[in-house]
């Protein structure tokens, strides 16, 4: 059962189309998360679903309902702002309580709803103070719980996290997915933190210019991205890329990159790929492994440029090809700057795009 | 070597900022000299009799017993009280409701702006004069209104002593309100558009956002135009010269008028002294306790 | 040698006089720089005063001679003129000696008088009177009976301005009239409280609440702008000063014919004697002392006096000039200046503090109804006691 | 808004065909254009405007009618014959006392006072805003607050002690005099707003001035002076409007002749000869008002701007 | 040789004490980190050294000359600021050449330096535009070159690249300590990123209430945490803290939590465990191992309450002695919430704190 539908959803500012017929289904009770650079236009998506923006053409359904022109209050949608949008004047309690009072909702009930919302996200304590009086962590909660009073069918969140501290992102991050996995609402999460969308989505639709380049599980996303612009907008540091070519040697399939050559016979796909065709080689840091440089193969080594070491990782930026690529390894392996080193490769997890249409084979 | 021994020793202090220091004479000089120091002069030669020059024969209270007991001091007191209570009301909210209808993203905001805020861009003396004029019973708006056959028609606030107060109050609202506009338009502009959107998304409707939610966000706002209002206030004179010249009567005389009048026409310093240490005072027990907490007591950098 | 002269001498005829003691001014070889300062005494004598505080003084300035610049003479700001008086022969030619008398302070004279200012007038519109039907008054008391008549007409029977100094200087007038010479000088000159407080005082109380109401509806501010509505025939009658006559010259109207006197309102044919004069701050500079002495004596020359009291419609202040081309009120007041029956103006006799006091009095007493003539008399007499 | 808007929309009862949506009504979009809110809305700000309008309007047209038509005419008619000649007496002939060239002599005057005075007291307050601001020393909040409540002390109180000040120094009655008089009636506001500016532009950027070595003027000039144009527009803005209209101490701090176009204009509209010219003081009076509301009407937008900046934060 | 040396520093903002005696050396060419959480004193700190604030007492040195009280531009310094601090009207050239133009450096040096600036952080093609043409990652490089061109011993960064979003931020990591490599300046950063923290410092100070908790290279501040503070603040997600009891049973060593009991016997400093002792354990997520439960040692059996895939790890979120804990594990291997897990724990790099003092055993 659909819970929330976009059929072919435009959105003009002026002259500017922000979004371009966008469809986009949502499960009742999935978790779905918008991913993209700034800009691409997911808080507008957002904000037409809260019924917040006009929309210049389409409809939006939400529990099968057209809602396409109704009030925000009456779409059955809560949200949660990045900047937290507290009132500011307002005890924490109160602004739990004031959209529910405006609606005459009886005080037994608001009581009920409230005490209710303060237990799940553990803001008793603060129910008496002003926002003002709370920290970053603790608004994020109360913003959460505006939300969460009002009973409703689908959360809206946009960027929640975005200005909270790394540590407090991390923590947060953890109880809104318990939150989901308690309450089984469906959510639509802006976010274009790549580890919040990883970690928290059932699904993620990753943006791009107003348009949805892949609506996927995170794993989908982050293993097979459709094309280049997600394969290296996940993940962080960035798939590495090398351009080359498809040549077929010894029964086995080159992906030949300034004079280094890649052996992709193990890629999956490996059968859509045409001697001669252009190609990217996209391979995740992690998916290189590392060994001190021994009389092996010539071609893959490289020598170490950087280390950064990230306490659990120790990430390496070598120079590959002529390229410089990030490879991941354990914390504890440390390499100097200026080591040799041997470096393979698991195609079995590589990806290959079409270097012209820039999808994926 | 030089730095060994310039650097070790904590310099004077007179001497760091010493620019700044520079740099801010004129506002000090202003403020002990002028500020300070004529408003001591001020006080204390109201404890004297002094006619056309200051002289300093002290005399007591009797300027304040003679002050306290001068029909038209208490009459410009009253005046002053209704004047100001009334326009700061009608200038917050009026200024309030217009910036709010121009916050509504609609069209020509710039021309409606314009319109709102060219009468600030004339004295007062002139909008004493137009609004002396539209309010003459024989040539404004009430021949007018009765020329189209509301033969009864009766609007000459500034002929009629009861009411001419709120003859003055039109023109002074007529040429503040735009300002107070402004700076509330300004002041909308500046809340998070969130707050806008939560407040839809929670089901509140518009008045209630704005009332309950938007007009206590911005307490700076309104901080900055009660002083800009009260400071005026406080101050009136021109516009009631050009409009009343206090009358009929003594109906529309305020204080400003007041001190004027008898420093300068009656020639008694003394009395218009201690008038203006009245209206000091008065200044200071609203002021002096905001001004402390706003800028004094060391408080945040804006 | 240029010479700033201030003054308040903005209406049309008193700007036609001061253009005459320009030209005469200018005829010695200096000149008249014009320091004019609209809005009557009022607004200007505080910037006078303050320039001449100010260390910035003026060349000249215009004053009511009396005891608006007692204390800026006390102060050693003013230019001593006995010599040139003693020269001229003042003590002489000024008449009547109360003029000279209110120069000198400590024996010495400060300032130079240009003119006799009578307040005793009523002024009153004959076309006025026509168009209501009634016989133009002879006296105030036919006035306020005639007052009916005027109104039905839709005439406002007496045009009171809102200025303040226009209702109290109605009041003194009415007090003249009604209550006399005498209690005059018993209330303003020796300042006694008991009179002012007493029946004779209640009288003219009666009187001006009559002026109150025949009053109503003046609505306008300026005095010449009340004048111009007995010019017009917009309203009946007018008390105020000689001055007022500029106004009807101006205006092309002829005593007599269009418009009648009444001195002293008819009834007490006495007149006082305030008026300008010129004062002259002490100046360092040589030659500029010099021009103010040529100021000074050119003032009280007998052309300069008859060019400028006819525009003026004011009264010379030296009785042996030929003032043959007066009007016929100008006449009447030559007569009773001859006659001796003058009084002080207020202005000699109270201080500009006590002045003021009572200007709100009546200011207030004529727009507001409500106030009764006992109250007023009350706080008349307070004022009084409290005068200086 | 809310609650208007919410009628309009049709609640569409969509028969849920499960787990599939079909082609369903859609709900059409309201025409919001003419909705109920912009008929309020805009419907308010036009009477506002009016109201607004009117005097200027009955300005406009009386200054060009004739006397005979004004008295016997309604002010809001337009004018039947359109003369200029009210205009040319206002600016060149009306007199007060022996002087007959009307406001044209005032004119320069004011131009002559305020240009200075504007730039001299925006000079100094900006400074000092700027010292206040970036510079705090000990000391400088217990003036600042002075000055402060110095804005709200009539000018009448102030005038006694400053002719004296003025006398001390020798400069009463001299240009000199006014301008430092206008500078000082002018700090308090411009205080505020260019302190309250200042401090909300990034310290950051201070503090990369002073490490790069600039010191006080320098970061002054180079740094600060150039990111501040609307608040300068805010200030020169309010200055001009303050001074050009000012009437008192024109009157009281010069001699006559400084005297700026307020003094002509206030002497033309009370030298009362006969009738008021109301034709005359309109026309004179929208001369006067000619500057300030020219430069309002050029940078208007500038000053909502810089309000924002500067007035804003308390 | 001491680069800076900060002695007995104290600064107070009218009675509250911000830096309370500090004493630091830093040597020359290292790159120091200052790591904390907001409002700990960092900035404070770091604009002490620069001169930006006056010190309330103590001395600072910079290349063994007291410059506690000289003015900025006289230390030998150059700063970059979170928010750029780019002077908005000037060109970037102008902004690079401003300092040196207020200095009165000849033009042609002044061109030569700025050249090489921008040579140095491949700026060349923007010399002429304005900041507000700059994108974000731009405008950094711009204030990191007017550092550059003063050739200044010391470099001071306050929270420079927080202002970027994560894949900027991790570029410019990388550019800053390839600067450092190339340069060899002394510098001193301030972050409140661990990451960062940990990639590019030499060594960090680990600050908490204007007082340096730790100052140690970043492998020692991660694996071996000086305090609870230290061990808390470092790592995300964070060590798991268990407090217990100390044991001795069967010549092994046990930590008792809750019933659970952890064999702490390989722990390196387990002389110094007396039973009894009340103490803290502390476990980093990637230092537990996780298998299918098994019919193993029952007590460290848990289930998965949360599960985090990152891309290329994966963290889990399990109760473990009534407690939550989290445990990284690789990014392909997924355990849905609810299944029954097998922990092991690796003693020899985990932590132990005394739980009275705090410090680590
Ligand atoms: N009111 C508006 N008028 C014109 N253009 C707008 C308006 N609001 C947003 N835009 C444009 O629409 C595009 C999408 O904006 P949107 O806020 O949806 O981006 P976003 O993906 O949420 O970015 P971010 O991550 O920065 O929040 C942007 O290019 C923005 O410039
Ligand atoms: N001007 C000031 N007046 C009073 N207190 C101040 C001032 N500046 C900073 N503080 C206080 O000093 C403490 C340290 O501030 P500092 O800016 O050094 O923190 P920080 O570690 O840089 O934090 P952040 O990570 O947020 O930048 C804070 O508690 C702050 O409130
Ligand atoms: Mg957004
Ligand atoms: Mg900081």
């Amino acid at each position: 059962m659909t819970s929330v539908s976009v059929r072919d959803l435009s959105l003009n500012f002026g002259a500017v189309t922000v979004l371009d017929r966008l469809n986009l289904d949502i499960n009742h009770g999935e978790f779905l998360v918008l991913l993209g650079s700034s800009g691409c236009g997911k808080s507008t998506l957002l904000n037409c679903i809260a019924g917040l923006l006009d929309v210049s053409e389409g409809q939006i359904f939400i529990k099968d309902r057209n809602v396409t022109w109704e009030e925000p209050k009456d779409r059955g949608i809560g949200m949660v702002f990045q900047s937290y949008a507290l009132y500011p004047q307002m005890s924490v309690e109160k602004n739990l309580s004031f959209g529910l009072q405006v609606a005459r909702v009886p005080q037994a009930e608001i009581d009920k709803r409230v005490a209710r919302a303060a237990e799940i996200l553990q803001i008793q304590p603060l129910l008496k103070r002003k926002p003002a009086e709370l920290s970053g962590g603790q608004r994020q909660r109360v913003a959460i719980g505006r939300a969460l009073v009002r009973d409703v069918d689908v959360f809206l969140f946009d960027e929640p996290l975005s200005n909270l501290d790394a540590k407090l992102r991390s923590e947060l991050r953890v109880e809104i997915k318990r939150l989901h996995q308690s309450l089984k609402n469906t959510m639509i999460y802006v976010t274009h933190d790549q580890i919040e969308a990883l970690t928290l989505a059932d699904r993620i639709a990753v943006m791009k210019g107003g348009v949805i380049q892949q609506l996927a599980d995170p794993m989908t996303i982050y293993n097979a991205p459709e094309n280049l612009f997600v394969a290296g907008f996940i993940g962080s540091p960035s798939m590495n890329f090398f351009r080359g070519e498809v040549a077929a040697r010894d029964g086995g399939t080159f992906v030949q990159v300034d004079g280094v050559a890649f052996d992709v016979t193990a890629y999956p796909a490996r059968a859509g790929l045409q001697p001669g065709q252009k190609v990217v080689l996209g391979l995740r840091p992690e998916h290189v492994k590392v060994d001190e440089a021994a009389a092996g193969d010539a071609a893959h080594q490289a020598v170490v440029d950087i280390e950064e070491p990230m306490g659990a990782d120790n990430l390496l930026w070598l120079t590959l090809a002529g390229q410089s690529m990030s490879v991941r390894i354990a914390g504890q392996r440390r390499y100097k700057p200026g080591t040799n080193v041997r470096l393979s490769f698991d195609m079995g997890v590589a990806s290959i795009f079409d270097a012209a249409s820039e999808n994926r084979i | 070597m030089t730095g060994q021994t310039r650097g070790s020793a904590r310099p004077n202090q007179w001497l760091r900022n010493l620019n700044a220091k520079i740099a801010s004479i004129p506002m000090i000089l202003t403020a002990v000299v002028i500020f300070v120091g004529g408003t001591a002069w001020t006080v204390l030669y109201s404890f004297t009799n002094s006619k056309l020059l200051p002289r300093l024969s002290f005399v007591g209270l009797d300027q304040y017993e003679r002050l306290w007991a001068a029909p038209r001091w208490l009459i410009s007191i009253e005046n002053l009280a209704i004047y100001g209570f009334f326009s700061l009301i009608f200038s917050l909210v009026i200024g309030f409701v217009l910036a709010a209808l121009m916050d509504q993203k609609i069209r020509f905001e710039n021309t409606f702006r314009t319109i709102m805020l060219y009468p600030f861009a004339l004295s007062f003396i002139v909008t004493g004069l137009v609004w002396q004029w539209l309010l003459n019973p024989q040539y404004g708006i009430q021949s007018i209104v009765r020329s189209l056959g509301w033969t009864n028609f009766n609007f000459d606030p500034l002929y009629n002593s009861d009411i001419v107060i709120y003859g003055i109050l039109i023109a002074a609202l007529w040429q503040g309100t735009g300002l107070v506009m402004c700076l509330m338009l300004a002041g909308l502009r500046g809340i998070d558009e969130d707050i806008w959107k939560a407040a839809r998304v929670d089901g509140i409707p518009m008045w209630k956002t704005y009332v309950l939610v938007i007009i206590p966000m911005m307490r700076g706002v309104f901080i900055t135009t009660l002083v800009i209002i009260a400071s005026g206030i406080v101050k009136v004179y021109d516009l009631v010269v050009a409009q009343t010249s206090g009358g009929p009567g003594i109906a529309s005389e305020v204080p400003a008028k007041y001190v004027y009048d008898y420093m300068f026409q009656a020639q008694n310093l003394g009395q218009g002294f201690a008038a203006s240490t009245m209206m000091l005072v008065t200044v200071a027990i609203i002021i002096v306790p905001w001004a402390y907490l706003e800028f004094g007591g060391g408080r945040k950098r804006a | 040698t240029d010479l700033e002269v201030t003054h308040w001498w903005t209406s049309g005829g008193e700007a036609a006089a001061v253009a005459e003691l320009a030209k005469a001014f200018d005829a010695t070889g200096n000149k008249w720089v014009d320091g004019a300062i609209a809005g009557s005494g009022g607004t200007a004598r505080p910037i006078m005063i303050s320039r001449i505080t100010g260390g910035d003084p003026m060349g000249a300035t215009q004053f009511n001679h009396g005891r608006q610049a007692e204390e800026l003479v006390q102060a050693g700001l003013m230019r001593d003129l006995t010599d040139l008086a003693t020269r001229e022969n003042w003590k002489e030619i000024i008449k009547p000696a109360s003029l000279l008398e209110s120069c000198t302070i400590e024996g010495k004279i400060y300032c130079a008088p240009v003119n006799i200012h009578s307040w005793q007038w009523l002024w009153l519109s004959n076309a006025a009177f026509k168009q209501a039907g009634v016989p133009v008054p002879k006296n105030w008391d036919e006035f306020v009976a005639a007052a009916p008549a005027l109104e039905k007409a839709g005439i406002v029977p007496l045009a009171v301005g809102g200025q303040p100094w226009q209702a109290a200087g109605a009041f003194d007038v009415l007090m003249v009239a009604i209550a006399g010479k005498d209690t005059f000088e018993k209330v303003f000159a020796q300042k006694d409280e008991e009179v002012a407080a007493g029946p004779e005082i209640a009288k003219v109380f009666k009187a001006a609440d009559d002026a109150r109401r025949m009053s109503k509806g003046s609505n306008v501010q300026d005095w010449n702008q009340a004048t111009n509505l007995v010019i017009t025939g917009k309203a009946g009658g007018q008390i105020m000063g000689d001055w007022a006559q500029g106004e009807f010259q101006l205006a092309g109207q002829k005593a007599g014919v269009d418009y009648t006197c009444l001195p002293g309102l008819g009834v007490n044919e006495v007149i006082s004697t305030g008026g300008d004069a010129f004062y002259f701050p002490l100046l360092d500079d040589e030659e500029k002392s010099k021009a103010q002495e040529a100021l000074a004596s050119t003032l009280l020359k007998p052309e300069t006096q008859v060019a400028f009291n006819l525009k003026k419609g004011s009264l010379p202040v030296r009785g042996d000039v030929d003032l043959a081309a007066a009007n016929d009120c100008m006449k009447k007041g030559l007569d009773i200046l001859a006659k001796g029956n003058v009084i002080k103006g207020t202005d000699q006799l109270l201080s500009a503090d006590s002045q003021k006091q009572k200007e709100d009095l009546f200011s207030e007493f004529f727009a507001n109804a409500s106030m009764t003539p006992e109250d007023a008399q009350k706080r008349f007499a307070e004022i009084i006691a409290a005068a200086d | 808004m809310l609650n208007l808007v919410a009628n309009n929309s049709t609640v569409i009862e969509y028969e849920a065909v499960p787990g599939r949506i079909t082609s369903g009504p859609r709900g059409a979009k309201p025409r919001r254009t003419l909705s109920r809110r912009n008929i309020v809305v805009y419907g308010t700000l036009f009477v506002v405007a009016l109201y607004y309008l009117l005097p200027l309007y009955v300005m406009i047209m009386t200054s060009l009618k004739g006397m005979p038509e004004i008295r016997i005419g309604n002010i809001f008619a337009p004018p039947i014959e359109i003369t200029f000649e009210p205009w040319v007496k206002a600016w060149a002939q009306a007199c007060t006392g022996l002087n007959c060239d009307g406001l044209s002599r005032g004119f320069w005057n004011s131009v002559r006072i305020t240009v200075p005075s504007v730039i001299i007291s925006i000079a100094v307050a900006s400074v000092n805003g700027y010292a206040l601001a970036n510079w705090r020393f000990k000391g400088a909040d217990l003036f600042f607050t002075i000055l402060i409540i110095g804005a709200f002390i009539p000018y009448q109180v102030m005038i006694y002690p400053i002719v004296i000040v003025l006398r001390e120094m020798g400069v009463y009655g001299t240009l000199t005099g006014l301008i430092i008089v206008h500078t000082i009636f002018g700090m308090p506001i411009l205080t505020l707003l260019f302190r309250n500016y200042f401090a909300g532009l990034p310290e950051e950027l201070f503090k990369a001035a002073r490490v790069d070595g600039a010191g006080f003027w320098t970061i002054y000039f180079k740094i600060m002076l150039p990111m501040s144009l609307p608040i300068f527009v805010v200030a020169m803005i309010l200055q001009v409007t303050g001074i050009w209209n000012d009437f008192l101490f024109g009157v009281v701090f010069t001699r006559p002749e400084y005297y700026p176009m307020t003094v002509q204009l206030n002497n033309i509209v009370n030298s009362v000869q006969g009738v008021k010219e109301y034709n005359v003081n309109m026309a004179a009076t929208l001369l006067t008002g000619l500057v300030p509301l020219t430069i309002y009407f050029i940078s208007g937008r500038l000053f909502v701007r810089g309000i924002a900046a500067g007035a804003v934060k308390g």
